[in-house]
């Protein structure tokens, strides 16, 4: 524990954190220019070049907002929802890897914050302590629109994550090791959603319902509860919620490819491991897309509807799915 | 088992008769009368055949073979199977008895259905079979027994069919409970042989560790003289219970208001011949105790003598043949008493042919006799209903409208009686000439019963079927269908021929036992011996004849016998007054015991101290109550006083 | 002695010890609910201290991820987060309070007394609580009593969906018959 | 390193404060809580002893805990919802009587 890697370790930290709050306010302005496309329109486009600077703009807005705070709230559980909704958000992605190893100033770095061999476990940690932000928050503002909305997310969330753990308990097997690079290196010949196709499928929808987007955005249904758990919320604070959301859709995105996709590989990546970076952003932004996609095409579900897919549909296939693919596995790898 | 697959077939004597009996009881039902007597009859039959294999197996193989079924009893050192034992004595004894019961079941098909007939309930056919196969089944298991517990659940299991069958018709008899009194006498008093042959059993596990009979024979000559003294007399008590020797006795006759084949069967071929069974089993214990083999030689031809002196002034056809089933199993008791194990064996396998036989004939007779009632009533008064068909003085002449009854019946009665070449002659006279060369005291006694026994069987021959008729029911009787019949037959050419079994210079049956009963001294065959017992018989036969063919005997006349006897014949009549006399010494005292316990020691006594612990442990619940206050917190917080306390005490200790 | 690893375990056991007692003397429920996720996360880096990486993720996943926010779920569905003052049971607390410092001290005392053992706990190799060996260990020495944990859970399961439906049964029945009604 | 004796005198601190909210709370869901505690407590001297004796039946122990913990909690939130139907409170002493 020298401290050069305690350096190095603080350094790629906040490298991370800036990627991702960088990559939170450039995705929005990503969705919304393709969903502007996508419904023949142009998009934010007068702040700086085809609106670059739109985001900057947006969070100078929200900066000067002003703040309120219900009177009933539970002000200190007010305050503490947005942050603990973020910060679940901002560390998941620590264990993912970027790529490889790559020299720099005469060092060799890896380019993984922490290669650690319960990897896919913490990421399931993770997620499951990410519910509490949505639920305090919906609870705090003492709004029985917010409350509802909290209590929604709270068992969408529960109930999805169960699939969504099996659909990772199957790259796990696969590779045999909990460690995403382990996982991300066993891919080398076939990447896992071609031999595990199910599985990426169940993985995408549980997590696009894990992170409450469109089609599975019950808690924030406008038409019935004003806006969910975040109706009382303004300035800063909603602007942690919205950052919470985005950073949670590039963090799916980025385990999802590294979990199917092949993560930070592709072609050539064994000779210039400075490609692997390249490769993952390239397989983020088309996962982002199709999940953008999806929210301008697909209509939100009942959320009775939502619970029964959940339990009724996702769950025994996620289950079986890692059946089957344990007694393939024993039959084929003994 | 090496080699004889056989053998192995031994377990099947047992299953196939509870296949037949879940059978009839899962699917008897829908089956009907004649699906339930064959299924009943059937499974006896094949556990029949299994047993004649038995026997073709032993032949060439006669050592004892264990064939062990299940693991049963597992305690500490102790362990014990579920074992049958296959040797030369318990395959005769299968054979005697799903020989003889297959034939009275085939007969009681025909029986019972009359019964119904008579009787009404057509549910009680089916329970009838299903008790009579749990019978075999008890039987069976008492007789393949390996070791004196799963002989006692034999034991048991036959007096319990006994219970069952006895109280068949159990609404029926004197004041309605007359039947199912008689079916509790025969278990109580059975119980009391039980109670000597459970201390017998006792004493064996105490004193050898082991219950199988290999173990403790191969014990018995190093075990203290006074200790098999005293395990011989426990059992002793056992058979006198249940092979109906004095002073036990007393149920038998009383039984015979079961149904016929139940008499046949149970008190007469089976049941009462595993006491018998038991001492020969137990042969290698009773050599090593005289004093006990004595006792039991006297007890048997005390028996046969008292018993036989009152089946002389019976009028009960049936009751008749229960004191001669008391007199001969009392020939047997003695026989294997003096140590002539074999004679006994040959003496039941007969009895068991003669005895079921008579039975089933006398049974025969009873179903002429109420047809002859029912036939009588349809043309005349019908004020002769209360006719008792069981009453010999109401019969008489029935040879010429009972053929075949008459016949086999008149086999029947002198092969019991001992005419020369028939099967009792041949078994009878062994006994007897073991007894001349023992101890001739018992010679005596047993020369005089069997001097009775001519007596009474001629008594009741010409009672029954010579003469004239002396009721309208006699008149009107008929014979009864081949069903009944045809096993009749057969039971008589068993009879006639049942001496071959061990004929003097042959000895068959002594040379198959031999193996199983090699210790035992031989008997010789005694001419002079065989010529008496002939001629006693014959005496008999024909003091009999003179006393009753020469005159008609009028309904409802005094016996001639009394006439000649006089207060003597009252004393038979009323059976000694036995049963008074056990009313008065035995259950009456205990009786007021009973009462004063119930009365004042348990009413006052025990229900006070009852009630009071009560009334105590009320009061303090009054108190303790208040713990008891609904809320959870405050129990968790008693759970947690305790839990100080016990930590405290761990700590300071 | 004031080591580096006696200091991070002094700071995470007053945390520890913070989150027991907010928990304990927090008089709204959901605050209670949030004391006991700090408090087993905190445990949750005890652990990794103990060199348990698996059981401590288990235990942020299933303690702090699932049982409590089915808890706060639950306290948020009632509505139950503050009851009515009022003691019903009168010198109920003092006694409780009173047996639970005895109890304190008796367990104090055993550690004091009876413990024996001075030793430093060694963070075991890294292999020691892997995923790995675990679910060796889990999978081939206690395989069985694996699946009766498995048996106990689906019965839990059958046995809370059943509590919680009666009422779903009637309210569709309720529907129905006045959809009928309408007809 | 830290001394064995840290931690189980920490595991003492929260059992006896989880004894201590089981008997002083009324709201029943803080009990329940509380009980989660005791069993937390116990947990963590499991995962001391297995890595003091370098055994991991104690991991694993507390890996079975935490399962049957969650089926615990399964049911008896369930219970503790019907209850709150029936009787409109989640007053521990509210629920004195067997019947509802």
């Amino acid at each position: 524990m020298d401290g050069a890697m305690i350096l190095e370790w603080v350094i790629k930290s906040i490298f991370l954190i800036l990627v991702m709050t960088g990559g939170f306010a450039y995705v929005t302005l990503y969705e919304r220019k393709v969903l502007a496309r996508i419904q023949v329109r142009i998009g934010p486009n007068r702040a700086g070049p085809f609106g670059v600077l739109q985001p900057v703009a947006d969070g100078i807005k929200l900066i000067f907002k002003e703040e309120l705070v219900p009177a009933k709230a539970d002000k200190l559980i007010f305050t503490l929802a947005p942050v603990l909704t973020v910060i679940p958000a901002l560390i998941i992605t620590a264990v993912v890897p970027w790529g490889t190893e790559v020299t720099l100033f005469g060092r060799t770095i890896k380019l993984y914050l922490a290669d650690i061999n319960i990897a896919v476990l913490y990421l399931m940690a993770v997620t499951s302590i990410s519910i509490y932000g949505i639920a305090l928050a919906g609870w705090s503002s003492n709004n029985k629109y917010a409350t509802l909305g909290g209590l929604r997310a709270t068992a969408q969330m529960i109930s999805y994550e169960l699939a969504l753990g099996f659909a990772m308990i199957v790259p796990v097997m696969m590779a045999g090791s909990m460690s995403l690079v382990d996982i991300v290196e066993s891919q080398k010949p076939v990447w896992f959603v071609f031999v595990q196709p199910l599985a990426f499928l169940i993985y995408f929808i549980a997590a696009l319902a894990e992170i409450n987007r469109s089609p599975f955005d019950m808690p924030e249904a406008e038409q019935e509860l004003t806006a969910g758990y975040h109706t009382e919320y303004s300035g800063m604070k909603f602007a942690l919620f919205f950052m919470a959301e985005y950073i949670k859709m590039i963090a799916i995105s980025m385990i999802g490819s590294s979990l199917f996709l092949g993560g930070y590989r592709g072609p050539f990546v064994d000779q210039l491991p400075a490609l692997g970076p390249l490769y993952l952003f390239i397989k983020v932004a088309i996962v982002l897309f199709v999940i953008i996609w999806i929210r301008a095409t697909l209509p939100r579900i009942r959320y009775d509807r939502l619970m029964q897919f959940g339990w009724k549909v996702l769950f025994p296939l996620a289950l079986l799915n890692v059946f089957v693919t344990g007694v393939v596995l024993i039959l084929v790898g003994g | 088992m090496d080699g004889y697959p056989l053998f192995s077939l031994v377990p099947w004597t047992v299953f196939l008769p509870v296949i037949g009996l879940l059978l009839n009881l899962l699917v008897g039902k829908r089956l009907g009368e004649k699906g339930i007597g064959l299924i009943a009859s059937l499974a006896s039959g094949l556990a029949f055949v299994v047993s004649v294999l038995l026997a073709i197996a032993l032949k060439g193989h006669p050592e004892a073979v264990t064939i062990p079924l299940a693991e049963w009893i597992t305690v500490g050192e102790f362990n014990l199977s579920w074992a049958f034992r296959v040797d030369t004595l318990s395959v005769t004894m299968m054979l005697i008895v799903t020989g003889v019961g297959t034939l009275i079941h085939l007969y009681a098909t025909g029986y019972m259905h009359n019964d119904v007939r008579h009787n009404g309930d057509p549910e009680r056919y089916r329970r009838f079979f299903v008790f009579f196969n749990l019978f075999i089944v008890a039987m069976l298991i008492l007789v393949s027994a390996d070791n004196y517990l799963m002989l006692f659940v034999g034991w048991e299991g036959v007096g319990l069919c006994s219970y069952l069958l006895i109280g068949f018709w159990f609404e029926k008899g004197a004041d309605g409970i007359g039947n199912a009194r008689a079916a509790k006498k025969a278990f109580i008093v059975n119980r009391i042989g039980d109670f000597g042959l459970l201390i017998a059993i006792f004493l064996l596990f105490w004193n050898f560790g082991t219950l199988e009979f290999d173990g403790i024979f191969a014990k018995a000559a190093q075990a203290a003289p006074a200790l098999l003294l005293a395990i011989t007399l426990f059992m002793l008590l056992g058979v006198t219970g249940k092979s109906a020797q004095l002073p036990l006795y007393v149920w038998l006759p009383d039984a015979m208001a079961g149904p016929t084949p139940v008499s046949a069967l149970i008190h007469a071929a089976t049941m009462v011949t595993a006491g018998v069974y038991l001492v020969a089993r137990s042969s290698p214990l009773y050599i090593q105790a005289p004093a006990a083999q004595m006792t039991v030689a006297w007890v048997g031809a005390l028996t046969a003598l008292l018993a036989a002196t009152i089946a002389i002034g019976q009028y009960d056809i049936k009751k008749v043949l229960a004191y001669s089933t008391i007199s001969q199993l009392g020939f047997m008791v003695a026989a294997v008493g003096m140590g002539a194990f074999v004679a006994g064996m040959f003496h039941l396998a007969t009895h068991a042919f003669f005895k079921a036989l008579l039975f089933l004939a006398a049974g025969s007779v009873i179903l002429g006799m109420e047809h002859g009632e029912e036939h009588a009533a349809q043309g005349h008064s019908p004020g002769s209903h209360e006719l008792d068909p069981q009453d010999m003085r109401n019969m008489g002449g029935l040879q010429g409208r009972m053929r075949t009854t008459f016949w086999v019946y008149l086999v029947g009665a002198l092969a019991l009686a001992g005419i020369a070449p028939l099967a009792g002659f041949f078994s009878k006279d062994e006994i007897l000439a073991a007894a001349f060369q023992q101890t001739p005291a018992i010679f005596v006694l047993l020369i005089i019963s069997a001097f009775f026994t001519a007596f009474y069987m001629g008594r009741q021959l010409f009672l029954v079927f010579f003469g004239k008729a002396r009721s309208a029911a006699a008149e009107h009787a008929r014979e009864n269908p081949a069903i009944i019949t045809v096993p009749l037959i057969i039971l008589a050419v068993l009879s006639v021929l049942g001496g071959a079994l061990n004929l003097p210079g042959v000895y068959t049956l002594e040379h198959w036992l031999e193996k199983s009963l090699a210790h035992v001294p031989k008997v010789e065959f005694t001419a002079w011996v065989a010529l008496l017992s002939l001629a006693v018989a014959l005496a008999g036969l024909f003091l009999a004849w003179l006393v009753y063919s020469q005159r008609r005997m009028p309904f409802k006349d005094t016996d001639p016998l009394a006439r000649y006897l006089g207060g003597l014949f009252t004393a038979v009549y009323n059976k000694w007054w036995v049963d008074e006399l056990y009313q008065a010494v035995i259950v009456r005292p205990y009786r007021r015991l009973a009462e004063f316990l119930a009365q004042p020691v348990d009413v006052g006594l025990i229900d006070g101290i009852a009630n009071g612990l009560g009334s105590v442990s009320r009061s303090i619940a009054e108190q303790l109550r208040r713990f008891e206050n609904g809320y959870v917190r405050s129990y968790a917080l008693t759970i947690l006083v305790g839990v100080a306390v016990i930590m405290a005490f761990l700590l300071f200790r | 002695m004031l080591t580096t690893g006696t200091i991070i375990f002094g700071v995470f056991a007053l945390v520890v010890i913070a989150s027991a007692l907010g928990m304990l003397l927090s008089r709204n429920a959901i605050y209670a609910a949030l004391f006991l996720v700090l408090n087993f996360a905190t445990v949750a880096v005890l652990y990794l201290i103990l060199g348990a990486p698996f059981i401590a993720l288990v235990q942020i996943t299933v303690y702090a991820g699932s049982i409590m926010v089915l808890f706060l779920f639950v306290i948020m569905l009632l509505g139950a987060e503050k009851l009515p003052a009022g003691e019903p049971l009168g010198h109920h607390r003092w006694i409780a309070l009173l047996f639970g410092l005895v109890f304190l001290a008796e367990l104090a005392l055993f550690l004091v007394y009876r413990a024996g053992m001075r030793a430093a706990v060694n963070t075991p190799p890294l292999e020691f609580g892997s995923p790995a060996a675990v679910g060796m260990s889990l999978f081939q020495k206690y395989a069985l009593p694996f699946e009766i944990t498995g048996f106990i859970l689906v019965v839990a399961t059958v046995g809370a969906i059943l509590l919680t439906r009666g009422e779903g049964f009637k309210g569709r029945k309720r529907t129905l018959e006045i959809q009928s009604q309408d007809k | 390193m830290i001394p064995i004796e840290y931690f189980v005198g920490l595991s003492i601190i929260m059992f006896v404060s989880g004894i201590t909210g089981v008997l002083l709370r009324r709201n029943a869901l803080v009990v329940f809580m509380s009980l989660e505690l005791m069993f937390n407590a116990a947990n963590l001297l499991f995962v001391t002893f297995a890595a003091y004796y370098q055994l991991l039946a104690g991991q694993l122990f507390v890996f079975f805990v935490m399962t049957v913990a969650a089926a615990e909690v399964a049911v008896g939130l369930a219970l503790m919802v019907e209850i709150f139907k029936t009787k409109k409170s989640i007053d521990i002493d509210q629920m004195n009587s067997m019947k509802g």
